[in-house]
């Protein structure tokens, strides 16, 4: 709670120091608040704790999600003075904006309750709406702010109309007492299943999985590089770990898993698929986003409720996919700005052309992350796969992970091919500028994709 | 007093060391240094297997040099067997090899890679000599495959020319063909007896029943090998095309040794050839065809190297009929005197081609016996030896094979007698349009060297004389080569002819008239010929196929080269251009342009996004609705 | 207030379903159909208010209180989500001087 | 200890070289210099090795998954030890006459792939297996991306995406046996031999597995990346790839199949061993009409491993014995041919076989030394790989008669296209190179090729030095098969 506290004061905080025309405060400020709300979780480790009356209760998932969260912003903060150095005023709002949207996600790692659920999804997604609009005289940007506030609004309505369902089925909006509802009552009730699927589209869109993800790619195309970063990062983990307490909770009835089945394999289908052609950097991140979401349901589908069975698992190897794929995808962002300044604007994979010519080691860094994503072994994200696959399997889902694995082929295929790029000359020479701060950022995120592949374990210590 | 074994492997050992030698220090050697050391050592290797012959008490001795192959139960030695059999043929080769090689010397003196010439000539008689030598099929292997290489480096010698080269592959791979019977065969009889020593097998496969297909499979499988390296039908036509390469070569490898080593394998299994009477109607038949096959195409060779190619086709034939009718002995003795007189013949027309420059048409030759005296001399005797005229050699050896023929099958009798008639003719008229009449040609003939006319009057004694190897009884002869086979092949031991000695008189009698009446036919028309237009024109329909060779070759192109070109150009062409390949960047190409489409959805509008997601969410709603 | 409560139960509970689903459909379709960015947030309303309709229903029916302080929780961020939408809206009126859904049409494949 | 030096040594060296991109020679010679050491290493492990299985290190990794980091060989992990220590020393030596590219790079990713092989071959882990094998492939990517021929990114899309598909397979199947094992579960060999799975699994898993392996050798028919490839790698990228990562394809069919779905493989045996003679005898034919020489080079060496998976499936001693063996002669062999082919390339420009012809006659020492080599390609007794060929007709004869019948064309073949080939480079008169200035094979040419040659005729004449590696192992292996219906 305090750390809740602490950040939403933090972003009160971060306006103020905007009000006094400190700009180059802003981000020292954010980033020392963010590192206090990291020790406070930290020091609430493993202390299981309940708030608001239970409706949020911090556990091991919910924190360790939390941090994994923050550490990511401090990265996206890291890199935002470099960022928004060229824009004059409203830097501030920026910030507090990201801090407020991260207030919301963390309510999403911890809710216990629908009415948190909702705030929490209301409270992640309306900064964002402002954020991506962030660039006010650049049409795309405008564009994505009003695709994705349009779209949005839509999917939450869905929500709502799943919760009013369900709470018209039990009378409450404690996830306990729905789920004790269905291991009494069962799943036939037709309230149930429509509330259900509601609730569980209102998430899909969030996480961005089919049917449900067709902002995706436009949003991350036309929202400001850094926004669309923490969209793909922050929001991601966010929007997973909501999901993945819903279907937690619940226990997977039955029909839940039905959609999630439909859902994963339209998931990795399309998600892998269109990315095949891409060439557009930013619009490929948006759809391996979407692939990436697939697999992460198709994790998902494999839970079977804490209680009864392997939801610990499910949750670890949530947090640790996620964390690994938000590690290499904030790194290739950055990458990708500096790649794109240098070459004035362009936002095509070619810009990675002549990247190992010039600055070698930040080409093998960008190697790394790509078949981090690829899931090729001794990275990140090949164990993240794996996991997945182990979980996939034990659940009996042989066949959808069958499936999984040829769109993890297809996924290999266009992520090798930006691979390729790094390690082209360029046709005229280019010049890639690279602060030492922003070089570190993407040492760690390298560092942290192997350190994690070589020793997965450093995720999975804590609960 | 060097031991046995020392001397055995002495045998070998003295030409492949004269391999690397001369091999490696080809730059230094001229023809005479190359060449002097080359004879020596095989004259070495020959002195070696007297040495051995000598002392050889009749018994079979095994040199163990060292495991070759080991796992779990098997065990293939390295090793030699030293029995008659081997001693015979050790001493067929490296003293017939001896005298080619001196001769040799005199016939490649120019050639600028004389050195190579007589290193592959040594690896030569290395890889023969382990090839009798050897006391398993695998060491015999090693030595079948070996001169085999070897045929092919030597008919190929003269690189530059395509047709060589293109001999040279067709010799191989025909053998190839047969060495894949001989493979099986191996494995068939390893399997079979878990050992594929001589010895152990032939003492197991004696204590099998005669008939059955194990043993049947075997032999066919073996005759198969045989059939490619000793030029029977149908693997013959490489032989004829073999003669490519430089003449002592074929004096020694196509006629004198490699393509006895056929025989040389079927005496060395007589036991599971006595115990399969069909596989031996088999041979027998493909002998007598391949005798008929070889004197009728040898009437109408104009080359003077391909009429003797054609007749060492024959004569293989004959050897194989031997077989065929269980005479091993007769074979081998026949293998022995045909190794004197064809080595001579061949060596004769060396020194005749030597004579004229490099001359090798018939037509273009002619009075040389005024020119050649000593060539002529000596070709006479070898031409009356292969003719069967007593008492020279081929007369003892042929005979043998026609008796023993006639007692077990008078009709491939009547073909052979008819084959040796044609052998008289042919014979006959290469003799007279070579060495009588008057010279057609424009060079000017003289006699060779003494280096090369000596080993003729060696070999010439020889093709007189052999006959005495092996005098039939009714000669008051004891059969001496017979006996001392029988030492070591038990199907020599079980050798028995039964006919009274009237009718073997008789057959003799008669065979040699007929030959004679021939030999006189040829002098009417060939004897006095000053000018020679080629064979009249519109010949019946039969003489020009016989001319043509059968239309063998023809066939053989028709039905394996061409349709395996094709098949070769068009697996690629299709199977792999059309099929495979297309297949893998098809799919690579089918799911990219999915992927263009799928991301075509993405048509950036808004009411339609909306309207997807509803669409979706409804699809869904439904398809879980349903499936309740 | 019970009175309220009793008046609301006398109309039963399936009707107060059927309405509110009907308004939600409607605001859907009005959301697909119309052009005019305006009309189409008014819709996404429409659709909110549905669900709080239904909520009110249920809360009344369970007789639990938690239903209606969720509506209230719905209509305030419904406001904020609003007012963000129409910021954004007006941004995209100074730079296209035009509401019409259509014309979001640059971010596409 | 000395088994961690294996991967570690080509790993240092090929980081220093990353870092400090030293001069072409200098890079040369270091990488020359670990290579050498590894080769030492991999002879000091033979000569000590008693005929067990030696376990060097063992640490867990991710017990969780049954990762564990566990390095060993037995007699035929081995004799794949000593397949890639002794060639890539050459392989190495290659790039003094033929230099792909920038030295220092190019000997890092071979050493790279080394190391990773060397892994593959020491795993006892069927994660830490995978993991390997898998990384042995991205070096050669780079070498394809950046040294191939034309439409190089093309191929080596395709190349890495195939063999991925393999691999990934492979994971699966990989998974889905550790959650097989009994919890705590465990991803060692050991383990995973101890399972018995039912039929029907075997059945399935067979082919999930299998995978992996028929792409990686190539088997018919998932060899259509194989060819291409071949021709375009630089040449040491071809040799590694054929001399040495195909092996993994038979390694991992005797560790895998034969030890952990032997029932499976015996179901699918005749239908397996099939497809390979069809490949075998289809690439022979091929192979004959092809100019390129590398490309005839690539089908030779898809016909041999036609006939060496034939015979490792007929799960018979001599079969397995046989195929293993001739895998040590096949690297060796490739490795002499594609240098050959690349001092002809050097010479004379050109792969094109009908552009040459009556090289002989300039160059009689690399003719002697390519009849040399044909002579073991087209296993003349006495050369290394007849006691091989002769082992594996032994064991498909005793499977099925009939199989060794259909395998046994394979010898003419082999003859028929290289025979043809030796003909259409070195004799016959000159054709378009006549005016080329040609020099013979030097001091440099000879030092690399001698030396293997060597090996081929030592091996040929002594192959028991070889065989009693696979011989008791083979026999373990046997032990676990199900009597053959």
């Amino acid at each position: 709670m305090s750390a809740l506290i602490l950040i939403s004061v933090l972003g009160v905080l971060v306006l103020y120091v905007g009000l006094f025309g400190r700009k180059d405060m802003l981000a020292p400020v954010g980033i020392l608040g963010v590192l206090g709300a990291i020790a406070l979780f930290a020091t609430g480790w493993h202390i299981p704790h309940e708030l608001l009356g239970g409706m949020l209760e911090f556990d091991g998932f919910s924190t360790g999600f939390s941090l994994a969260m923050l550490a990511i912003t401090l990265l996206v903060f890291l890199f935002g003075p470099d960022y928004y150095a060229r824009m004059a005023n409203n830097v501030a709002e920026q910030y507090a904006l990201m801090l407020f949207s991260l207030c919301g996600g963390i309510l999403l790692t911890a809710y216990n309750n629908m009415l948190m659920l909702f705030l929490g999804i209301e409270v992640l997604s309306i900064p964002l709406y402002v954020l991506a609009g962030g660039k006010k005289y650049s049409l795309r940007s405008n564009e994505a702010a009003l695709k994705y506030f349009l779209l949005g609004a839509f999917a939450t309505a869905f929500l709502l109309m799943g919760i009013a369902l369900l709470y018209g089925l039990t009378g409450s909006f404690d996830m306990g007492v729905l789920a004790k509802h269905i291991a009494e009552a069962g799943t036939g009730s037709a309230l149930l299943r429509f509330g259900i699927f509601f609730v569980v589209a209102g998430l899909a869109f969030k996480l961005g999985a089919v049917p449900l993800h067709f902002w995706v790619p436009d949003v991350y195309h036309g929202a400001p590089t850094l926004v669309t970063m923490f969209m793909a990062t922050v929001v991601k983990m966010a929007a997973i770990a909501g999901f993945f307490r819903f279907v937690d909770i619940t226990g997977m009835p039955d029909p839940l898993a039905r959609i999630l089945v439909l859902l994963t394999l339209a998931t990795m289908l399309v998600g892998n698929i269109s990315a095949l052609r891409q060439t557009n950097f930013k619009r490929l991140m948006a759809y391996s986003s979407v692939s990436h979401a697939g697999f992460m349901l198709l994790a998902l589908l494999s839970d079977s409720g804490t209680e009864a069975g392997n939801g610990a698992d499910v949750g670890r190897t949530l947090l640790y996919y996620s964390f690994t794929y938000a590690l290499a995808t904030a790194g290739l962002f950055i990458l990708f700005i500096i790649a794109k300044r240098a070459n004035n604007g362009d936002e095509h994979h070619q810009i990675f052309r002549g990247l190992f010519q010039t600055k070698p080691w930040l080409a093998l860094c960008g190697l790394a992350m790509l078949l981090s994503l690829a899931g090729i072994p001794l990275t990140a994200g090949f164990v993240a796969k794996y996991q997945v696959f182990l979980l996939a399997i034990g659940a009996g889902w042989l066949k959808v992970m069958g499936f999984g694995v040829l769109m993890a082929l297809l996924g290999i295929y266009y992520y090798i091919m930006v691979a390729r790029e790094l390690f082209m000359a360029s046709e005229e020479p280019v010049t890639f500028t690279v602060s030492p701060l922003n070089g570190l950022v993407i040492a760690a995120c390298t560092i942290g994709v192997l350190l994690l592949g070589i020793w997965p374990q450093l995720v999975g210590v804590w609960a | 007093m060097v031991s046995t074994d020392l001397l055995a492997l002495l045998v070998p050992a003295l030409p492949l060391l004269g391999t690397l030698v001369i091999g490696f220090g080809r730059k230094r050697f001229t023809a005479n240094s190359g060449g002097g050391l080359a004879t020596a050592l095989v004259a070495g290797a020959f002195l070696c297997s007297l040495l051995l012959f000598l002392r050889h008490d009749g018994g079979t001795r095994i040199v163990h040099l060292f495991n070759w192959i080991t796992l779990g139960d098997m065990n293939i030695p390295f090793a030699f067997q030293i029995d008659a059999l081997s001693l015979w043929m050790m001493l067929i080769v490296t003293g017939v090899g001896t005298v080619i090689h001196a001769y040799s010397i005199g016939y490649m003196h120019d050639d600028p890679r004389v050195a190579t010439f007589f290193a592959q000539l040594n690896l030569f008689t290395f890889a023969m000599l382990l090839l009798v030598m050897g006391s398993n099929f695998l060491v015999t292997y090693i030595g079948w495959e070996g001169v085999g290489l070897c045929s092919y480096l030597l008919i190929g010698f003269w690189y530059t020319n395509p047709d060589f080269n293109y001999a040279g592959r067709k010799a191989f791979v025909m053998n190839r063909i047969g060495d894949m019977g001989m493979v099986m065969a191996m494995v068939l009889l390893f399997l079979q007896f878990g050992t594929v020593n001589y010895v152990p097998v032939m003492g197991q496969a004696g204590a099998m029943s005669p008939d059955n297909p194990l043993i049947i499979t075997a032999t066919l499988l073996l005759f198969l090998g045989a059939t490619g390296k000793s030029a029977q039908l149908p693997l013959l036509t490489w032989l004829p095309d073999a003669m490519a390469g430089p003449t002592p070569v074929s004096a020694l490898i196509h006629a004198a040794t490699m393509v006895t080593a056929g025989i040389f394998l079927l005496v060395r299994s007589s036991v599971l050839y006595d115990l399969a009477p069909y596989t031996q109607d088999i041979v027998l038949w493909v002998g007598v065809a391949t005798a008929l096959f070889g004197a009728t195409v040898g009437l109408f060779q104009n080359d003077i190297k391909k009429v003797l190619a054609y007749s060492t086709v024959s004569q293989l034939g004959y050897m194989f009929a031997a077989l065929g009718v269980g005479a091993y002995s007769a074979g081998m003795f026949h293998v022995t005197t045909h190794a004197f007189f064809k080595a001579l013949l061949f060596l004769g027309a060396g020194s005749v081609i030597h004579a004229l420059g490099g001359e090798q048409d018939i037509r273009k030759m002619g009075g040389l016996k005024n020119t050649t005296k000593t060539t002529y001399i000596t070709f006479l005797v070898a031409t009356l030896a292969i003719a069967g005229i007593p008492p020279l050699s081929g007369f003892f050896s042929k005979d043998g094979i026609l008796a023993h023929t006639f007692a077990d099958s008078p009709a491939a009798y009547a073909v052979l007698v008819f084959a040796a008639l044609l052998t008289a003719l042919y014979m006959f008229r290469l003799l007279f349009l070579t060495f009588f009449g008057s010279y057609r040609g424009t060079a000017h003939p003289h006699e060779s060297p003494k280096v090369m006319t000596v080993p003729l009057v060696i070999l010439a004694v020889l093709s007189a004389v052999g006959g005495l190897l092996n005098i039939p009884h009714v000669f008051g002869g004891n059969e001496w080569l017979k006996h001392l086979l029988a030492t070591a092949s038990e199907g020599v031991a079980a050798e028995h002819l039964d006919l009274p000695v009237s009718t073997e008189y008789l057959l003799m009698a008669s065979t040699t008239l007929l030959v004679v009446l021939t030999i006189w036919y040829a002098w009417t028309i060939y004897g006095k010929k000053t000018t020679l237009d080629g064979e009249p024109a519109g010949m019946p329909f039969l003489k020009r196929l016989v001319a043509r060779k059968w239309m063998l070759d023809g066939l053989y192109a028709w039905l394996v080269e061409k349709p395996f070109g094709w098949l070769s150009r068009h697996l690629f062409s299709f199977g792999e251009g059309k099929v495979a390949v297309p297949l893998t960047i098809g799919t690579g190409k089918t799911t990219l342009g999915l992927g263009e489409l799928v991301r075509k959805v993405q048509s950036g509008n808004t009411s339609f996004y909306l309207f997807g997601m509803m669409a979706g969410v409804v699809v869904l709603l439904l398809i879980t609705l349903l499936s309740a | 207030m019970d009175s309220l409560i009793t008046a609301i139960r006398v109309v039963p509970l399936e009707h107060y379903l059927v309405l509110s689903f009907l308004l939600f459909s409607i605001g859907m379709a009005g959301a697909l159909l119309r052009r005019n960015i305006l009309i189409v947030i008014m819709c996404l309303e429409l659709m909110l208010n549905s669900v709080n309709l239904l909520m009110v229903a249920f809360s009344a029916f369970h007789g639990d209180a938690g239903g209606q302080v969720m509506v209230f929780f719905i209509m305030l961020v419904a406001a904020a989500e609003v007012t963000v939408g129409l910021a954004i809206l007006v941004h995209l009126k100074r730079n296209t001087d035009g509401v019409d859904i259509n014309t979001l049409n640059r971010l596409k494949w | 200890m000395e088994l961690l030096a294996l991967i570690l040594i080509p790993l240092a060296a090929a980081s220093v070289l990353m870092a400090f991109r030293p001069a072409a020679g200098t890079a040369r010679g270091l990488a020359l210099a670990s290579t050498l050491l590894t080769f030492v290493l991999t002879l000091w492990l033979w000569y000590t090795w008693g005929g067990e299985t030696v376990i060097g290190i063992a640490k867990d990794w991710v017990p969780a998954w049954g990762m564990r980091f566990v390095l060993g060989y037995g007699g035929i992990g081995l004799l794949m030890l000593l397949l890639t220590g002794l060639l890539f020393p050459f392989i190495i030596g290659t790039g003094y006459k033929q230099p792909v590219g920038d030295a220092a790079l190019v000997n890092a990713l071979l050493l790279f792939s080394q190391s990773a092989l060397f892994g593959v071959f020491m795993a006892q882990n069927a994660f830490l297996f995978y993991i390997f094998f898998e990384l042995s492939l991205i070096p050669i990517f780079f070498l394809l991306l950046y040294w191939g021929g034309e439409h190089k990114r093309a191929i080596t899309i395709r190349f890495f995406l195939y063999t991925l598909l393999g691999g990934l397979a492979l994971l699966f199947s990989i998974a889905f046996l550790t959650l097989q094992t009994p919890a705590p579960h465990s991803a060692d060999f050991t383990a995973l031999a101890a399972l018995d799975l039912p039929m029907d699994t075997q059945l399935w898993l067979f082919w999930t597995l299998f995978l992996a392996f028929a792409i990686k050798m190539p088997i018919f028919p998932f060899h259509s990346w194989q060819p291409e490839t071949y021709t375009m790698a630089p040449t040491q990228g071809t040799m590694v790839l054929s001399a040495v990562m195909g092996k993994m394809g038979l390694y991992g069919i005797v560790l895998f199949l034969f030890g952990i779905v032997p029932a499976g493989t015996a179901h699918w045996q005749g239908f397996v061993i099939t497809l390979s003679l069809i490949g075998a005898l289809y690439a022979g034919v091929i192979a004959f009409r092809q100019d390129d020489l590398k490309r005839l080079v690539a089908y030779s060496s898809m016909s041999h491993m036609g006939l060496m998976s034939a015979a490792l499936f007929t799960m018979n001693a001599y079969g397995i014995s046989g195929g293993l063996y001739q895998a040590l002669a096949h690297g060796v062999l490739m490795v002499c041919l594609f240098y050959i082919a690349g001092m002809l390339f050097l010479r004379t420009g050109t792969n094109d076989m009908g552009r040459m012809g009556g090289l002989k006659a300039r160059m009689p020492r690399l003719a002697l030394l390519f009849m040399l080599v044909v002579g073991n390609a087209i296993s003349m007794p006495l050369t290394q790989s007849f006691p091989g060929e002769w082992l594996m007709f032994n064991g498909l004869w005793q499977l099925k008669p009939w199989m060794a019948l259909v395998g046994i064309p394979l010898i003419v073949l082999g003859a028929v296209y290289m025979l043809y080939a030796y003909q259409r480079v070195l004799l016959g008169t000159p054709g378009e190179t006549a005016g080329l200035e040609l020099h013979d094979a030097d001091g440099e040419e000879h030092f690399l090729l001698v030396p293997l040659i060597a090996i081929t005729f030592v091996v040929g004449i002594f192959p028991n030095t070889v065989l009693h590696l696979v011989d008791a192992p083979v026999h373990q292996l046997l032990n676990l098969f199900p009597p053959l219906p």
